[in-house]
């Protein structure tokens, strides 16, 4: 049988020396009434027929490499450099655990240092822990650790309804028995100053989003002042690759910064494995959530990494850990951290660049077409809203059955109301060419 | 030669990587406010980073190297074909939020691991979106408690764990909201029934319990705790990390649980990464299913076609999009190519392999539950006439010996835990070596313990000092200040 | 500039060391006249855009993965294991150079040593070199070594007209300035016994093919015999995955076997790189063509391996080298060595009868068609002839355009007369289906 | 621990792959004497196989790991780009006999190869089909002679060979049937002029010449020599090793050479692969053009379409099918992303490094030829004060340093030749630690020679036993016979 190899006469010696006789004696514990029940899955294949069944189901699918591709809303075409994958293809590093003994594993150890540290630098914070299983659930932990700063004293929770709804949702899933007051979210277009006016004593944390949901980049300039006049946290919410660009939200007095690392070189996968990044500051480093790689010395005084802090984690702390997170996304942090190291300092920003000026291209293109309509007023990244003459779901199907493009995100499913707006999403990944053919189609589709 | 930071490799003006030109008119920027004027990241070439990332890899041990019986990790061999699988174009470059018409194949795939995953342990419905296994465990919980609030049973806050559990399961529970409560194993290394019956009540909300439980053991009062707690109204919850024990040996569904999480990370050989990314899908008998968090996958039998759908008294969503989609292509993969038979295979060669190790180190080192084990077992690292030497020093020597340590110092009711599982994927021939090793390092603590208190020799550095680590936070790179 | 790690400042530090202003000072001995030509190439571009060219030239191909193929004649569409394409990305293996340092080169150099060890097993024989550039060349190589074991004094080779065309080709024009009379080519289908009667005492050595190239199995037995008595060589030119069930040339008295080893785990690849693999009697290897690594022991004693016998070669020896051949294919004789090793004794030995097996259904089942004739009665292996009532121009393309299939190996290319000939190939890639469905498509483009 | 032989971990029945089942029917195997009845291949598990070659894998040393300055050898940074797009399907699932129509994306790719190679180096024709350098030397060859033997020039048998010429030059020429004619070079790394002129005859078929040659020097007459053996009736050989250093800066062509190989596997980035594959396209002036190897690809203006065409009196082919398909790939894919202007950056900055290297190592050790060399230069491994040291003692202790050394005795005509090609890859940090590494080793020779003697010592192994090897020729694995 495959992947185990164990021949007829192993088994035989092994059972000799275990002083059973059959391979079933070794379950004789498991109460007979269950044991060996049969299981309906199909038998045996070989590699190859499994690998073509695999092929055929992924060419069931439509990929972005093959259609022009205007869909973002939170996870991102974005260009990966060949070297990511071909780091990440190091078995030394793929198969491997949690970095629990430290002398055997300095690559990982120092790949999440310098993750962290090229987090730092990107959100312009002092720490980075080393990932979260998405952006979403790095909110979710973000608000918990609040609650924690706050020493659970502190029911009120002010969330901009701007944020990503599956960001949203997922902070009332986790937090469903914590008897929190989540508030703000009711009005995506609400003004953040209006919102910060539900900031109060009661408050743990204010969570805003730039570029938010629909795109804008947010002015959080005031903001982290009227939240820290009430002793509560600022959670920032961003796009790692708009940082190329816009400014760190650490140096507007961001508390927390969260976001989704995908773009930061994992590939989009069909949503996952993704990458939530957190990062704080210094003072809230003994509430943060997840690992933490930390700097330190051999027997000889060299220097070395190990895990550190895990007094706040589960294995010691147990139900006063300050969160359950084990696993987490080891991998697409080193993704992220060959990203970056490769992109560097020059890299990231003209990626940036490139998503801006495409973005603005076809932002103006599309607001020039008759029967389309673009807010082109507030500053946005590489997303914007178009409000469509008809239906987006019937915009959609129309470009992709005619015209064979994946068009926007149908604001419609989140938003009841909004069916006719899309949020459209132009990356570096989508040249000219594309976006006028995209525009041309638009106009086509109109009706 | 130590690896310098990638930071430290940086020169003022080097690059990495090309970029497209830019093809449009350049839009005005927005006020300078909202622009930042330094971007800190390192400035290194292509060349920089590849060898500084292929140097780092060769500082690391992987189970590509050799045996990695990690304890409770299910550290097997990881498929090759797993990994071109889950690179396919039509898998890795497709969007969450596509037409479900153009991702007809993700859909399906993930159906198709649905219903393998529910044929394995007997449940009625599996949510494939938790990211790994603490993911499961807070979904569970967050489940049976939804269960208990539906039916307007609120009073019930506490949940039973035992003391051999593994310390997601209190922080997952203390995350939900409701309180543990911490269950007495007895001698042979059940959960003592006694304790557990004293706990019961209808504050109850459930119980979390591994089986084969942390010290690799069956718990051989499993269907009457299952019994007892359901009794009191209480619901069961799976630990499934040891669940490469159990594939066509028993399904969880048939021993009492009623929700339960997979580590596809573990059973399904999917890589771990260095940490992550794992699975941790959440299976659910027919009461619970409704309240699991969505999207699922079904089917519509008229249209043969596949859609995604919110269970009715969801939970809610514990993440965005649907899960971690290439982790489950690669268990899939795994699945498919093995079959019924070939996964029955796969528990009963860990099994196997455990007991033959077992059999072989019970003889150099104490065994606290001496009984038949499952696909693990601990060991006390406590060494006669070698009172200085703790299951570190052992640990640290056995790098020595080209081998990765056990799990150690858990679970915490062994004294200097020593947990071992070497997986189905070792040959005998491993296994001896590995019992060889830890056989003539008894004899070295006996005799040389200095050899364990300084080991590891031959790792790229020697014994880290972890305390130094956590006083002195040093947590990022940080350009020393020029003089 | 990509791959270019200078930055102006180093450049600048550089050039004064070295004591000159400019970049253009450093090429004054380049006679000024042709000094820095305009180059007729387009502008740098970005890894992006250079991946997405690629990528549309790949996609105007037709490849394997996705069409019905019964294509052999020398090159073969085999099963590849997962972990061959793996072990070829360690670029510790495929970015170094030839070992020439062996104490930092063991990697390559065990694994070579273990290909020469499982060339050696597969072909029956004594020794085998690191690789040649391919079947053909390898050929090439054995019929020098022939002449240089005739110390030059013998002119003459005997060579079947059924070994592979292009290997003969070669052999010509490798040997052209050699002044030897090439004999035996003339009628492909003439009998080996009747071919042997031309090895006379100026022969220096005789060659034959099997599988031959129209895919029968030929019978050796006795010719080794004939070929000893005149005191020439034989040689014999192999399919190796064929080894997996036929008798290995070895036990049958071949001094030098010779083969295209790409089935062994290399891509088809348009062609190349492939594999020629040559292996030959201990007493010839002092005449061999190429690379040989042998094992020793290092300073303490220890197991290790290095090139050796190298005062056969180039480096050495000069114009009394026993070949130029200096690169050889390292990384396809890795490929083969990662491909023996996991298919093993029991695997290679399926994949052998898979293909035997299935192409012998097939052809059965065309022998069975109104029009098409099989010759049935010589054994074969994977490949046998077809006659079919049209010209094999005319049904191959309606194969492919019709049915989407890619037919046989039209043997009127090479051999003027056999239009109407087909050169079928059937692998363990050829599943059942897949041969029906073939055989359904021959019937109907009959006509 | 010492890797054990593949054989060494086999066991009977152990299984490394699955296959298909059978799904048709058994078909009589032929007469029983032509089958084989042993297999003697090794019966391993997937698990060992991948063990057992990453593990061998972290025993070598490459480019990806640090600097690789071994002189000819061109090894610069292989662009990890280039390995995807050699492993798109539709470039290495197509086979070599496929219908024209459905390769064009393969045959437009080698025919935008043939004309970039066209336009670097000025020639008016390119056949890809060589395999390596030395496989082209011999097509040039080959090409020479049948050059003038269609002209009934049958007399000129001659080939004139520097003396600091690559072994490769002579063997090549030996294979053509022609013999050479070794030329000495003068005290500046030039080919003697007096000595050209005394072997210019008409017998002699032409020259072959490596420019820049093996010391790393351009050719101070290079246009006169052209001149010299042009009018002697003979043709240019150019041996393209060394073409790293002309891209954008010369085309061959200009230089008076009539035919020439390209290294793909040096100048254009592919990677050596640990000995292969390599690619050598041959380029000729019009003259030659009709007797390279073919097929070439030749493109149907009228059609738009690509095709494969024979040149009109060819020398037949020198290898099966087209050429190393894949190597061209990557090779097409450097040259794409760097353009006229990245490739003339290439020669520069390859060029810079080794002058600046030079500029810095002359004061260390001998510089046998000191005026301002190409891409690379040769230095004489003999120290003062050190009389034992050798060449080969300093390259091993430079592994100690972690480089790799530079070329060992070669050219022949520096006695203990160091010949150093850093290649435009290697930042100004790596070379200045080449140079502190090379300077520090100088001292210790002087000091403590022995640390040169005994190195390497933090290689795998210790220095191996070369005579050994060759002398008791073990060149396979055996079992060992059971006692
Ligand atoms: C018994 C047990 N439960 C839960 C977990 C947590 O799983 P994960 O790391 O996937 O979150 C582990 C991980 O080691 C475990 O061993
Ligand atoms: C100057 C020179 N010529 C020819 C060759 C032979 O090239 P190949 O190894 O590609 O056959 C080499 C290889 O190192 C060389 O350096």
């Amino acid at each position: 049988m495959a992947y185990v190899p164990h021949t007829p006469a192993d088994v035989d010696a092994m059972l000799t020396r275990i002083g059973v006789s059959s391979l079933a004696e070794l379950f004789a514990t498991v109460p007979a009434e269950v044991r060996f029940p049969p299981i309906d899955l199909p038998g045996p294949q070989s590699e190859l027929e499994t690998l073509q069944e695999l092929q055929a189901l992924a060419e069931r699918n439509i990929d972005v490499t093959h259609t022009p591709w205007f869909l973002g809303a939170g996870a991102y075409q974005h260009w990966v450099p060949s070297v990511v994958n071909h780091i990440l293809l190091r078995s030394e590093f793929y198969t491997a655990y949690t970095p629990y003994q430290p002398e055997i594993s300095q690559g990982t150890l120092q790949a999440i240092f310098e993750y962290q540290s090229l987090i730092c630098d990107l959100t312009g914070m002092e720490v980075s822990n080393a990932s979260h299983y998405d952006g979403a659930t790095a909110l979710a932990e973000a608000v918990i650790m609040a609650q924690s700063a706050a020493r659970g004293a502190r029911r009120r929770v002010v969330m901009s309804g701007a944020v990503h709804p599956e960001y949203r949702a997922t902070v009332r899933t986790y937090t469903q028995g914590m008897a929190l007051e989540i508030v703000g979210e009711d009005d995506p277009q609400r003004p953040l100053a209006d919102l910060a006016t539900l900031v109060d004593d009661q408050t743990s944390c204010l969570i805003v989003q730039s570029p938010d949901f629909f795109g804008r980049i947010a002015d959080l300039r005031g903001l982290a002042d009227i939240v820290h006049a009430h002793k509560a946290l600022f959670i920032v919410v961003v796009d790692p690759i708009s940082l190329g660009l816009f400014q760190a939200p650490g140096a507007l007095g961001a508390d927390l910064v969260v976001g989704e690392g995908q773009s930061l070189g994992s590939a989009l996968s069909f949503g996952g494995p993704y990458l939530g990044f957190l990062a704080t500051r210094q003072e809230l480093v003994r509430r943060m959530a997840g690992r933490l790689v930390g700097e330190t010395i051999d027997t000889d005084g060299k220097r070395g990494f190990v895990l550190t802090l895990s007094t706040r984690e589960q294995h010691i702390r147990r139900e006063k850990a300050t969160s359950n997170i084990c696993s987490n996304e080891g991998l697409n942090a080193l993704a992220a951290a060959v990203y970056l190291s490769t992109l560097g300092k020059s890299g990231l920003r003209q990626v940036a660049e490139l998503c801006y000026h495409r973005a603005h291209y076809a932002a103006q293109a599309i607001a020039a077409l008759p029967g389309y309509e673009v807010a082109l007023t507030a500053p946005f990244f590489d997303e914007f809203v178009v409000t469509c003459p008809r239906p987006v779901a019937d915009i959609n199907a129309a470009l992709w059955h005619d015209h064979g493009i994946i068009g926007g995100y149908d604001l419609g499913q989140p938003f009841p109301g909004m069916e006719r707006q899309m949020l459209v999403c132009v990356t570096e990944m989508n040249h000219r060419p594309q976006i006028d053919r995209f525009v041309a189609a638009l106009q086509e589709v109109a009706r | 030669m130590s690896e310098p930071i990638i930071y430290e490799l940086s020169a003022p003006g080097r690059k990495g990587a090309t970029l497209p030109a830019l093809d449009v008119p350049e839009a005005p920027l927005p006020d300078q406010a909202l622009l930042r004027d330094d971007l800190p990241l390192p400035e290194v070439s292509e060349v920089d980073v590849v060898r500084h990332f292929v140097r780092l890899s060769q500082l690391n041990y992987g189970v590509d190297l050799s045996m990695y019986p990690l304890g409770s990790c299910t550290m097997k061999y990881n498929p090759k074909m797993n990994e071109d699988a889950a690179r396919l174009t039509g898998f890795s470059q497709v969007h969450p939020y596509q037409p479900t018409e153009t991702v007809q194949g993700c859909l399906e795939l993930m159906y198709r691991l649905q219903e393998a995953l529910k044929a394995l342990s007997g449940f009625s419905a599996v949510s494939l979106q938790p990211a790994a296994g603490a993911h499961g465990e807070l979904t569970g919980v967050l489940t049976i408690r939804a269960y208990h609030v539906s039916r307007g049973d609120t009073q019930r806050d506490l949940m039973l764990i035992p003391d051999s559990a593994h310390g997601t399961n209190p922080a997952s529970t203390s995350m939900s909201g409701m309180t543990m409560v911490e269950l007495r194993s007895d001698e042979r290394g059940n959960v003592s029934l006694d304790d557990l019956r004293a706990h019961l009540s209808d504050r109850v909300a459930g119980m979390m319990l591994t089986n084969p439980n942390t010290l690799g053991l069956f718990d051989e009062h499993l269907l009457e705790i299952a019994r007892l707690v359901h009794e009191a109204g209480g619901l069961m919850y799976g630990d499934g990390a040891n669940m490469n024990a159990l594939l066509g040996i028993a399904k969880p569904a048939q021993l009492g649980f009623d929700v339960m999480h997979f580590n596809l990370h573990k059973t399904f050989s999917t890589p771990h990464g260095g940490g992550g990314p794992g699975s941790g899908p959440v299976g659910a008998n027919p009461e619970l299913a409704e309240f699991l968090p969505g999207p699922l996958v079904v089917r519509d039998e008229a249209e043969g076609t596949f859609q995604l759908a919110m269970p009715e008294h969801s939970i809610g969503r514990v993440k965005s999009f649907y899960g971690q989609f290439a982790v489950m292509v690669r268990a899939y993969a795994y699945i498919r190519l093995l079959g019924a038979a070939g996964l029955r295979e796969v528990s009963e060669m860990a099994v196997l392999n455990a007991n033959y190790l077992q059999s072989i180190l019970k003889e150099v080192l104490p065994l606290p539950h001496d009984r038949p084990c499952m696909h693990e077992f601990v060991l006390s690292g406590q060494i006669e006439g070698a009172p200085d030497i703790r299951a570190l020093d052992i640990s640290k020597r056995l790098i020595d010996y080209g081998v990765h340590p056990p799990t150690n110092y858990f679970p915490l009711i062994v004294p200097e835990a020593l947990m071992i599982e070497p997986t189905e994927t070792e040959s005998k021939e491993s296994l001896d070596y590995f019992a060889q090793a830890l056989t003539q390092i008894v004899a070295e603590a006996q005799t040389q313990p200095g050899l364990l208190h300084d080991a590891p020799h031959t790792a790229p550095v020697r014994r880290l000092d972890e305390v130094r680590a956590a006083r002195n936070l040093v947590l990022r790179w940080q350009p020393t200040p020029k003089a």
